[in-house]
């Protein structure tokens, strides 16, 4: 019964084979790259350099916990993120405008895939498929196939800027303080409609625990140059998409859509609409994603974005999504997402050739989906 | 040679930390029909899944000895080559392929090659079909084409046509009308003469009474009592199996009827499949404030389409007008009928009912969880509130609100399923097949229910292929024979015989 | 017919900046010598390509301009040309093994050359890192030999130290972007030269070095004259770029592929084996390209004066 | 009522949409090209162009229906070509032991996807996403990233050459033939068990209308070069593949997975295994598929087959197999296929711009499985 105590563990905590799993992934690097793996400065590298798949990531989260795939965001990332450039570089727009510009325009689509999906009942995959192409080709179009640049300085500053070191301190205190206040409403709360309580011990550590990420977290960066901003904006989608997917009753419907559409739709919630909105998000994820690709890069590519969506289905399936919808999590999509970025950085770091690479990056995905479905319990 | 033909020895059964089964000890004679009772989630298709290899060898723990030998079958392969063959209690056809198809799959008759004999198997197909009194299912048409009552009528046929020794029947009965119960057990007998040896599942007690040589009831998982039928009564049986005695099944209580308050006009549902073909022919019928319509008529009467048409949820072009309270009811989706005072629990649990994926209390939530939102965010400790009182006044049994909802045997499922439903607080509750696959206990509780419910005012519309149910239960019945209103009877001095020549008559 | 003959022009890849140019040069000059151009773009798919090519011989096209995706794979497709009386005039990459008319071209191998004399010239002694093309461009192989020959004696000599070198995927942007990112973070930003092999390219690994306040310091070479390249030039964060005049190649290779049709005889100036014939060639210089000499794209034509200066 | 008959005619005869696409399509592009579209010549080549995707898209039609998906087949069949290439090139091997060779690779990576998948329960997308990197980081190893070249005329052959006119005379009469021979015996066969015949001026008129397919087909071709080989061993597989699924236990299985896995497997049948051989018959696909590429390129490329997966799933998709498996037909893939060749063909004829021909093919991707949902009936 060993190996079944072991099952239970990971079963229990989904996650808990996946944070193994990076440590071995981080421990091995910083090995053989005698320490250079893990000194703030790469880890700020990685961070950054994990951002566009993680923002992806989220939106794909919903889609897929939502039964649906979405494999056109490759392509409306690089249409987006050229939009953003010629707004930028040709009309000379300000920022603000440019991105509520893209914004819109990534919502826009984003709400058009999720008509054909939802109410012309075309099976997400074609549309994806279709949207690859289509919006492959109108990135193209728009940018005459032609490398946009210089952006602006106040664009490339989204990409590349840093959050000044106090106010990474500030953040991380004032996010604790977060913690703490919610822990005590819970408590209230329960207390209120008479509920058990969970022991104080045990939110207690939990507040101890978080102070220590958070700690870890700001410190590390900060000792390089201080929090990136698409890491901030990362993390503050992670935080709107959790508290989404697990606190609105939008969210909550979000994975009864996935689980079992029929009989959400005979529960009288509007599916068609749900799954709409979750294609709109998808577009604004997009749209993000793409202004800071081009932030990035200083530049408009019209290849920008390329397999891009690849990158992000394999984080949500690493990170613990079902294939089949209903269940799944966004930060175990980041999490999925940091595995990946986390193989690329290091086998750059210690020059493995390309097709190494590859080989280790597809080994590493099928490996981790199967402990995954191993260790998960009871089916067969 | 040994005089059982079975022996089950302490066979213990977990998934995950639930003990479903904790050591069932069961013996069946050669030759014998065995009635095999107890309350949902007593462990009954749990156990037959573990003698006919779907849980193989090694992942229970016990014995089975299988004509004094022992059985280690590690696949459904090895058991029918044994000549165990079962008929589980869900559905397992393939919708895609076609009838012949499905009654040979495992079994195909073979060419040179691997080749399909189609026409050899076609001409079985019918032969068989018609053994069960089946004639206007065309054999070559893909199984999806054919309602849940002829579904299972064709599972039957599949299994008769193996050849077993033992066949095993998980609940054949409960999506069958009285005539096609009539044909099975006729098979039933049959096939004993022949010297098959059966167990057989199902709640109809009646139906284990009529056929049955021996009961054993088993209730937890833990086996209570094998008694000869002889010695036994529907009323023993049912005392063994939920624990203690039940002196009524039908708690019918008086309750007022008042005003009209529903009323549906000129239903009509056409086939989906096939535009030119009604499934529902101009119905109307009407409802009182505090009553209780029951709806009977033969399997694929269309009684579901009907009520769905209503509730707005039918799969096809229909036309209906809706009238509550004298206003005409915008209808058209589910969402509607919600919002304007409808509610209703669907036929089929599995498909159209629970949602797996979430928990109990989130499950019985779903409905209404806007009512728990502040703003955005829900409301988690008012919703726990909530779903705790329902769970008591339902009497759901559950470990934990916080459970899988898969993890609930059948009639618990259908209480979380009823509970969502009667959240919304609906004026009218359509019912479709409330009690299909329930224990008696589970079923005095939902009738219990329901009275309450009707004294309380509400309307309640209950579609029903038990005739007993349905006499046992409503104030009025409507019948329903292939999607015309065949009849409107007050239920008084009421005779299942009535309502059969209804339906069956044009 | 030959006064107003038909000309297919089969495109590698219209996602990347230059083949842009190149068309829009080649289809202008074409229409003033009174042919007609037929432009196809392959998307960096070999079988695209090949497909295109059968088409444009069913279209009944007199001569093809081909720059192929994959220099050895279009073999069959030429010979189902030549099958038709069709002439071939290979385009910037020479396709090997097959019976061509013509070949026009700068030499990848030395612009892999310049690429790393530009830069040793900027910084003769340090530690270098080698930016290559796609794994899967034959082309990134021959400019990588060019470096290479520049490279190896300085490399011998223990002048220059090569500390790492990677290709990049479909010689992306953000794909070279990180990967020196990770170079500088694993070498304690101790990288004293680039050499990129295209301003595609290049153009990542400069965002990697302003992020580190290097950009400008340590030089970097690319290839194509990119307008943005250009603009990086003049700024001094990009040490060179290869311009190939591409309004030049383009135009050479319209008059040559007319001239063909009409049976004139083209001037070339060299031959080059394509491992099946010596194939008449027509070799263009390129010309790297500094602060020093980015007059000379005004001076082609190459861009207006204004658009190198907005911005 | 009027659409409502449309419907139903379009409900039991689903080919029939994609074939008037087909004709809007062929129509269109022969007034456009004033007539070139249609010569024979035009015709050989769309044949052979669509054949690399028809072969591959046969395999993964089985590989739908089954209910699952193939994303490596673009990488495999480039890893499968390129060691054809460099065992004729670098060791000189002769064709029938290199295709063995090839072939068997094939099956033993096919097998070993459809292992991973049925036995270890790894869905297949992350197969495939896996596979897609790994097989192609094989096939940069194997090549060292450069084109080997030039292979065997032996085995150009395979992808340059054709029947010679007369053997396709022969070949057109000898299927005929066949026809009338299966006609007549399911006619005896229906006889012998008493089952009731259909009206014999039908079997007759379907007999015509293949006399008719075949005459125009084989006429067309010859008129050029002959039937190319590609194209012949397309057909053949069309025939073999047609005749396993709908004829065969095994074939008739695939559906059985596809459409009730556990009822399937409750019946008895090793679901597991029906699922290896798919898979083992997806690589068997791409081996002929990448030898045929191989073939047609004279040159084993690293880069061979790229994105090929999504033009064998889209040509799936479109000719009518269910995203939901258990139900599509082989031929249907292969008039999917024949869509896409010809917009690629006849857009390319036409001198559309590149990123006009990646709209208007996203587009018309999109709304062929949207002609195909809202003619399907009754599901809203
Ligand atoms: N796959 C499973 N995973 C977890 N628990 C299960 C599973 N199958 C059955 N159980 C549990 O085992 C117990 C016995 O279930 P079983 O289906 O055998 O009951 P049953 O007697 O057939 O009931 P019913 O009359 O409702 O069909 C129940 O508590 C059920 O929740
Ligand atoms: N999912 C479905 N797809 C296609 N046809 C269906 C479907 N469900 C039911 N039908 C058709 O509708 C007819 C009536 O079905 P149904 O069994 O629901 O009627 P009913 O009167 O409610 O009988 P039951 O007692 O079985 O509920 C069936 O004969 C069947 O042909
Ligand atoms: O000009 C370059 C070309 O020669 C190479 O093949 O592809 C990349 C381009 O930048
Ligand atoms: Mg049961
Ligand atoms: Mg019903």
């Amino acid at each position: 019964m060993q190996s079944n105590q072991l099952k239970k563990l990971f079963t229990q905590y989904k996650m808990l084979a996946l944070l193994i799993a990076i440590a071995l992934i981080w421990g091995f690097f910083t090995w053989k790259t005698e320490g250079g793996f893990i000194t703030p400065r790469n880890m700020s590298n990685l961070m950054r350099q994990m951002a566009i798949t993680g923002i992806v990531a989220c939106g794909m989260s919903l889609v897929i916990i939502a039964g649906e795939i979405d494999l056109s965001v490759g392509s409306l990332l690089g249409l987006l993120g050229g939009i953003a450039a010629v707004l930028d570089v040709t009309h000379g727009m300000s920022l603000p405008i440019n991105l509520l510009i893209v914004l819109g325009v990534g919502l826009f689509i984003g709400l058009f895939n999720g008509y054909l999906t939802a109410y012309l009942h075309i099976p997400s995959f074609i549309v994806g498929l279709g949207g690859m192409l289509a919006y492959r080709g109108i990135v193209l179009g728009v940018t005459g196939g032609v490398t946009v640049a210089p952006v602006s300085p106040e664009l490339v500053h989204l990409g590349q800027g840093y959050l000044a070191p106090q106010l990474g301190l500030l953040l991380g205190v004032v996010l604790f303080g977060v913690a703490v206040f919610l822990t005590w409403r819970q408590r209230a709360s329960r207390a209120r409609h008479g509920l058990e309580q969970a022991p104080i011990w045990r939110d207690a550590l939990r507040l101890v625990l978080i102070a220590a990420v958070l700690a870890g977290f700001v410190t590390t960066l900060n000792s390089y140059e201080g929090i990136p901003l698409p890491v901030l904006l990362l993390l503050a989608l992670l935080a709107v998409f959790t508290y989404m997917t697990t606190q609105t009753v939008f969210g909550r419907r979000i994975y009864a859509v996935g689980s079992n559409m029929e009989a959400t739709r005979l529960s009288g919630i509007n599916v068609k609409a749900v799954k709409l909105w979750i294609f709109g998000i998808m577009g604004l994820m997009c749209a993000l994603a793409g202004v800071i690709n081009t932030a990035r890069l200083a530049a408009g590519s019209p290849s920008a974005g390329m397999s891009g969506e690849l990158d992000a289905i394999a984080a949500c399936f690493i990170g613990g999504t079902s294939m089949r919808g209903g269940s799944g999590t966004v930060y175990g999509a980041l999490i999925g997402a940091l595995v990946m970025a986390s193989l690329d950085n290091g086998m750059s770091m210690l020059d493995v050739d390309t097709y190494w690479q590859m080989i280790v990056k597809g080994f590493i995905l099928t490996l981790a989906v199967w402990v995954d479905v191993a260790t998960r319990a009871g089916k067969r | 040679m040994n005089e059982y033909l079975l022996e089950m020895r302490n066979i213990v059964k977990q998934f995950g930390g639930v003990r479903a089964l904790n050591g069932i000890d069961i013996r069946v004679k050669a030759g014998e029909c065995v009635g095999l009772c107890g309350e949902n989630g007593a462990g009954k298709s749990t156990l037959m899944k573990v003698l006919s290899g779907v849980y193989p060898h090694g992942t229970y723990d016990g014995e089975i000895f299988w004509q004094g030998k022992p059985l280690k079958a590690t696949s459904i392969r090895e058991t029918e080559a044994a000549g165990i063959v079962i008929i589980h209690q869900e559905l397992m056809l393939v919708p895609e392929l076609s009838v012949t198809e499905n009654l040979f799959l495992g079994n195909e008759i073979r060419l040179p090659g691997g080749r399909m004999d189609y026409d050899a198997m076609n001409r079985r197909a019918v032969e068989l079909l018609a053994e069960l009194n089946i004639r206007d299912v065309n054999v070559v048409l893909p199984v999806k084409q054919y309602g849940g009552g002829h579904q299972q009528l064709i599972e039957i046929a599949k299994a008769l046509n193996k050849n077993a020794r033992l066949l095993i029947l998980d609940e054949p009965s409960s999506s069958l009308t009285s005539s096609e119960i009539a044909v099975l057990l006729d098979i039933m007998r049959s096939l004993k003469a022949k010297g098959v040896t059966c167990i057989y599942i199902s709640h109809k007690l009646d139906e284990i009474a009529a056929i049955c040589d021996t009961i054993v009831t088993i209730r937890d998982g833990q086996h209570i009592a094998t008694t000869p039928m002889r010695e036994m009564s529907v009323e023993r049986i049912i005392s063994q199996m939920v624990g203690r005695e039940m002196n009524q099944l039908y708690p019918k209580h008086e309750h007022a009827l008042g005003e009209v308050v529903f009323e549906a006009r000129n239903v009509t549902c056409w086939d989906p499949d096939n535009p030119q073909r009604k499934r529902v022919d101009n119905v109307s019928f009407n409802l009182r404030r505090g009553e209780i319509l029951g709806i009977a008529g033969l399997v694929g009467a269309g009684r579901t389409e009907l009520v769905s048409a209503i509730f707005g949820a039918y799969n096809g072009p229909y036309e209906a007008e809706v009238l509550l309270e004298g206003q005409r009811l915008d209808t058209g989706t589910p969402l509607k009928a919600i919002r304007n005072g409808l509610a209703m629990v669907p036929e089929d649990r599995k498909h159209h009912g629970i949602v797996p994926d979430l928990t109990v209390g989130q499950n019985m939530t779903m409905a209404v969880l806007r009512d728990f939102a502040h703003a955005t965010r829900i409301d988690a400790e008012a919703e726990l509130r909530t779903v705790r009182e329902e769970v008591k006044r339902l009497k759901l049994k559950t470990a934990s609100p916080f459970l899988s909802i898969t993890s609930l045997s059948g009639g618990n499922q259908q209480k979380a399923v009823l509970s969502k439903m009667l959240l919304t607080r609906p004026k009218i509750l359509i019912l479709d097949e409330p009690t299909r696959g329930v224990d008696v206990g589970a079923k005095f509780e939902i009738y219990q229910l329901m009275f309450d419910l009707a004294r309380q005012g509400m309307s309640i519309i209950m579609v029903s292929s038990e005739l007993q149910e349905v006499l046992g239960i409503s104030d009025r019945v409507l019948v329903i024979g292939e999607g015309k209103l065949r009849g409107d009877f007050v239920n008084d001095n009421l005779t299942q015989e009535t309502l059969l020549t209804a339906a069956i008559t044009h | 017919d030959a006064k107003n003959p038909k000309i297919g022009f089969s495109i590698d890849d219209l996602r990347l900046e230059r083949w842009v140019r190149d068309r829009d040069f080649f289809t202008a000059e074409a229409t003033k010598l009174g042919a007609k151009v037929y432009v196809q773009s392959a998307d960096a798919n070999e079988q695209r390509q090949i497909s295109q090519i059968e088409n444009l011989i069913s279209r009944g096209v007199d001569v093809l301009v081909i720059v192929p995706y994959n220099a050895t794979v279009l073999n069959n497709a030429v010979r189902e040309a030549k099958k038709a009386k069709i002439k071939v005039v290979s385009y910037d990459r020479l396709i090997l093994n097959a019976d061509i008319d013509a070949y026009i071209s700068f030499d990848n191998e030395k612009v892999g050359e310049m690429q790393a004399q530009g830069v040793v010239a900027a910084k003769p002694k340090g530690n270098y890192y080698l930016l290559g093309g796609a794994p899967t461009d034959n082309n990134a192989k021959l400019l990588r030999e060019g470096q290479m020959k520049v490279l190896q004696p300085l490399v011998d000599k223990g002048d220059i130290k090569i500390v790492g070198k990677q290709w990049v995927k479909d010689w992306s942007a953000s794909e070279a972007m990180s990967i020196v990112e990770n170079a500088l973070t694993a070498n304690n930003n101790k990288i004293d030269a680039i050499v990129a092999s295209n301003d595609g390219t290049a153009g990542g690994a400069i965002q990697a070095l302003t992020a580190q306040k290097l950009a400008g310091k340590v030089p970097v070479s690319g290839q194509d004259a990119d307008i943005a390249a250009v603009k990086r030039v003049i700024a001094g964060t990009q040490t060179l770029t290869v311009y190939k005049p591409l309004k030049l190649i383009a135009s050479e290779a319209a008059k040559l592929s007319i001239q063909l049709v009409r049976n004139e005889k083209p001037a070339y100036n060299a031959q080059y084996n394509n491992g099946l014939k010596q194939v008449s060639t027509l070799l263009l210089k390129p010309i790297p390209l500094t602060k020093a000499n980015v007059q000379t794209l005004v001076d082609d034509g190459f861009y207006t004066k204004a658009q190198l200066s907005a911005n």
